[in-house]
């Protein structure tokens, strides 16, 4: 009974705070961590990210090999994401095949990637039917303070458009970028009570009814979204995150793209 | 991108639908003999059985919370229920459609009500055709009513979507594999609230709004079915023998 | 303590009506309870039925698809039967992989079928050693109130008889019927002291000491024989049964010929 | 559908057998050391061990019974037993054999003397040629008497079935692969009871009957065969040093 | 609490007895048990060998076939070892997958053939990059008491040295021998205190601080080596084993080849 | 069978080493914030994450040892850190690489300070070229070390081994694959304790000896190595905050 007692205390004192418009390491409610990326610090990944965002450490590789397409799509390469919360990464993950939480980050990135359209699989083709490029994300938590979603998203972006096609150790031709359009990025939105914060910390994200990340590309477009936990939004509320993202990702990106690529 | 038309000149889809018609829906409750609630929903090609057991005992144990009763919801495909067959067992997808939809559930039942206890709720989609995951949460709502659970109302769920440049509602198989966005959303028409939202695909923020409230007030239309089969269920009378599961196929 | 309790005591219920020669349900010893059937409801299938015998509801679908054979038989199709007891169908059943009592029963109808040959398999044969047609037969048990031996096997039966290759899907000819000759239907027996009855309701199952399937075509060729659970027959009960089977699928053959089809 | 003559003229099966003939048995008790009993069965060339452990603590403990104890059988084929290899861990064919092999020796074993317990039996084919459902039940069955849990009787098992037309005895790897029918069965021949009963393929009842009859007999014989071995392994001492066990193969 | 109690116990008893130089079953130090083999005991491998250590009781089985070459190495065969620890061998051992001790175990034996080159596996690839041999030796742990490493490798040896190619029922061929060259046996030294002594039973095994495996071919090299258990060896208790093993393993091989072979 | 020279006519290696040289360590201590102790080592091009949770309630309980800690460790390399993506979950290098790990740390912890509890070791190996089990071993120590459970010793490992007929240290990856030997050693410097020792290849005694020795001589520069992470990391003050993540791969 010692767990939902002490979520009970934490969520008087960040409902205390945010009574007054303030969270538990200063933010505003709309105002993201400090972020730290580095990419391809792994030589043997086709190309990598790390991203840290605030305490929350995050490590996507991109490995890429020559295989065989799925026999319903024969011109198009293949994309598969994978996300597994290691034990390193905090005291409660486990040892074992991912679970729910897991694989919801993983296809929740996958679909951000895919439905987007920054890889045009089909340009991933080299014998139609029979030879195309497999794309492989694995995304690797580290640390976990919050805010998976965001991090792992930018990670798989930013790794994606860092990575270099293989081509020569495949024996198909010259080596050459991946060719990636776009930067379909993310904001978290997390809601207690009546509050609704972005890029939620570990602490934030536990006592959390609910969570909206939204997707915004470069031209304004909202490209994915997906709402968790079993908390509700109000249709307004919704409407404003869409805005908060549509704001923060546009600062974000900028940013990404004059340093960190 | 899209080259076939989704459609026509005359502004009608190719089932016939214009862009704000549902598919036809048809819903029962109490179809199942050992379940204690269940409901059959049609829409369109799709069928789905939800089965509710419980409040009852956790398994495994280590999941029991001593403040509520936990919701766990299994979606799952029929091997046979779509063009290429499935494999049996769990995959990612029905995994993460699971969760949501468990999350969505738990917002309005009453769980306060039964610490210790687990309300598990079994989704078999029987044949799938595009909107699958709104018809299995809104079929799971009326099962757990059917349960006699308490809940404080019952989510309904349906997608919006765009195809071919224009918001239509509940995209039907091609719209959904060709068309540029869908959205499905879980709903509670009482108090407008929405419980499940997710989106992939291109929208500019007025289509999304224009998406949204389609969704919404097609919701409004269902919720009335949903309704309607729990008043045909308890016409017929929860104490008498159940409706002949005969019928719910046919 | 209380499952063996109350097992005692609806055995002791049971015994007591059948040494008056009733049933709980008040059929006969050697009565089948009613059926419905419904053929092809699932549009997405190559062929399917479902079964209601009783409060009993299985669905049973086929699928095919075109895949390479058994290196050992490379002119042969391959059939594969699988049966899942979901959780929805009683509350004893758990999510997971097929246990034991799933595999006997999807064993007993996959070797109804292909021991009494009434597929041809060498007909799905389309290029020798690299093509074939696979037969996947999958039954799913809906509502489970006892004899599901019986009703899987009519349901693969009716399945397979109305099934449609769906050739031109795989650009391997026009659609045509899948060959399938026979009915090696199945009853079962189930013995509790020294009474057997036919198609058992879950109570009945649930005391019962001994099962015995056994299948026989519309020749009145024995083809297939399963005895089940920790008791025993003697070779009189056998004999008995077999008999009692052959009258009985005779009946079931006409009944399901003359109006299922 | 048989072009290969499994029985020539002069009334004699591919090894020479008569149609009621078995195959060479050999049966030995006590063969292993950590099992607290084993038995080890030539047949044909199948050649398989039996091992049994208990009574002991049920494993896991949720299955554990208040009344009696339970008994656990796993048939395994070792992965080299066969011309092609076997892919180590359960499969279905392995899963259903142990399932029919329990529920067979359960009926002998006096299980409501060990209340919460479990009989565990291992039976490994470290070679096969048709047949060793029947041999791994009837070395379990020795295994268990060896290991001093009281049973009312030894369960022989034996098949018969068909080739070539008429009704055989113990099918060899060709009639089995070829033959028209199988019947596996589990016997007790003290008193007549049936509790492994499998048959596939395509016989009339009379025929059936037939070989069922051969089949009860030829247990008659291989219940001998049973009993001689516990015999000899009681004359060795059950307390003194068990037979080598290099002595198992040879 | 048992458990521990016991092992003290049993501890104390091998203690009083090595400190006098004895041995629970009044061997040396320095002493193999008796060994009894047999090979090609099971007709439908290709090659087989069984190993009775005392009580331990040990099935090598080698199966082979036709299959396509790992994509990094197309030129050479495929060698796959397994091993499982039965329940029927030992109280202890349940059913399931192998677990870390089995593994370590096959591992061992897998390196100790592919690392002494005992199998030149580019003689068993048939089309380069298509067709190569596969062999699978598999270990079936009979009946348990102590130092499987030593009898699995022996049985392992034995086995391969027996191994007929079937190349005749893969159409590749005249059937021959499986050309295999050496005898890299291996000794393996268990400590407990500062006692060290070869080829321990299990009881000696249970109460062990320390184990290492040497392997010594027959030219005197060492080919392979294992520590295991979570105990320490000082360097010269190493190299006093590798004297040990040398010499133990020379008597063993000239044994195995005048006799067992 | 070794074409490739991978000493050249300087006796210099492939990457300009001397044949008892080392690669370039770098370690760090305490560089994550939810693990109870961590360490970063790299190691010419391998990356390597140790992180420590405990000693904590032992999961699954059935492990719980009344008389002292268990150490479990699991090593893992991620999916991008060699040439050919490796498919996550356990393989058997794996499972044998933490059970000898394990072994190696279990000596220097005083479990027996911590009954009934579990000290767990999660080893990452971000990038792999040649001798992760080294780095990773060397790695745990300090992060055992950096959670503040206490320990008789740290433990060191490093490998030597043979190429062109040369012994040599710390294989690196080509050596690794074409070389003679591969010897990788466990070390407590201070005893001269030997804890992890494998050994695959080719080696006369006198070799086997010689490389003993480099890998030992070796050991003690890492075990300074090691000292230093954890001062430098103590200097920065262990209640304060940690020192920022983001320079551990820079």
């Amino acid at each position: 009974m010692s767990k939902p007692i002490i979520a009970e205390i934490q969520k008087e004192q960040i409902r205390r705070l945010a009574s007054e418009g303030k969270r538990m390491d200063g933010r505003g409610f709309e105002e993201l961590r400090n972020l730290e990326v580095e990419v391809n610090s792994i030589g043997a990944a086709e190309g990598s990210a790390r991203i840290i965002l605030g305490n929350t450490d995050v490590l996507v590789g991109v490995k890429m090999s020559v295989g065989t397409p799925f026999p319903d799509k024969p011109n198009d390469g293949v994309l598969m994401t994978g996300n597994e919360l290691k034990p390193m990464a905090h005291q409660d993950f486990s040892v074992g095949p991912p679970g729910p939480v897991s694989i919801e980050i993983a296809r929740v990135v996958d679909r951000g990637i895919r439905e987007s359209k920054m890889i045009d699989l089909s340009k991933l083709c080299i014998v139609p039917g029979e030879k195309v490029w497999m794309v492989f994300v694995d995304i690797q938590v580290i640390d976990y303070d919050g805010n998976l979603f965001d991090a792992a998203t930018l990670g798989a972006l930013l790794a994606l458009h860092n990575t270099t096609v293989p081509a020569r150790k495949f024996e198909v031709g010259e080596n050459h970028k991946l060719p990636v359009n776009g930067w379909p990025l993310t904001v978290t939105s997390s809601k207690m009570d009546d509050f609704i914060m972005v890029d939620p910390v570990l602490l934030e994200e536990q006592v959390a009814d609910a969570r909206l990340t939204v997707s915004v590309d470069e031209n304004d477009f909202i490209r994915a979204m997906q709402k968790g936990l079993s908390g509700a939004f109000t249709y307004e509320e919704v409407v404003k995150a869409v805005d908060v993202a549509a704001s923060l990702t546009k600062k974000l990106r900028q940013k990404i793209i004059s340093t960190g690529e | 991108m899209v080259e076939e038309r989704l459609i026509g000149d005359d502004g009608l889809r190719e089932d016939g639908r214009k862009p704000d018609q549902l598919r036809p829906i048809k819903i029962e409750a109490g179809v199942l003999h050992n379940a204690d609630g269940s409901a059959y929903v049609e829409w369109g090609k799709n069928k789905v059985l939800a089965a509710v057991y419980g409040p009852r005992e956790v398994h495994p144990k280590f999941l029991q919370d001593s403040t509520k009763a936990i919701v766990q919801v299994t979606y799952n495909m029929a091997a046979f229920s779509v063009d290429d067959r499935i494999r049996p067992g769990p995959n990612r997808r029905a995994t993460e459609i699971s969760k949501i939809i468990g999350e969505a559930l738990e917002y309005v039942i009453l769980t306060h009500h039964f610490p210790r206890s687990s309300v598990d709720v079994y989704i078999e989609v029987l044949e799938a055709s595009a909107g699958t995951r709104c018809a299995g949460l809104t079929a799971a709502s009326v099962a757990v009513a059917d349960a006699g659970i308490p809940m404080t109302d019952l989510v309904v769920s349906c997608a919006a979507g765009k195809a071919d440049g224009q918001i239509i509602l509940d995209l039907g198989k091609s719209e959904d594999n060709l068309g540029e966005a869908d959205v499905p959303l879980g709903y509670i028409p009482r108090t407008g609230e929405i419980v499940l939202l997710q989106m992939d695909g291109h929208l500019t923020k007025a289509e999304f709004e224009k998406a949204m409230n389609m969704a919404m007030n097609a919701c409004k239309d269902i919720y009335e079915m949903q309704k309607d089969a729990l008043r045909r269920r308890y016409a017929v009378g929860a104490d008498e023998d159940k409706t002949p599961t005969q019928e719910v196929i046919e």
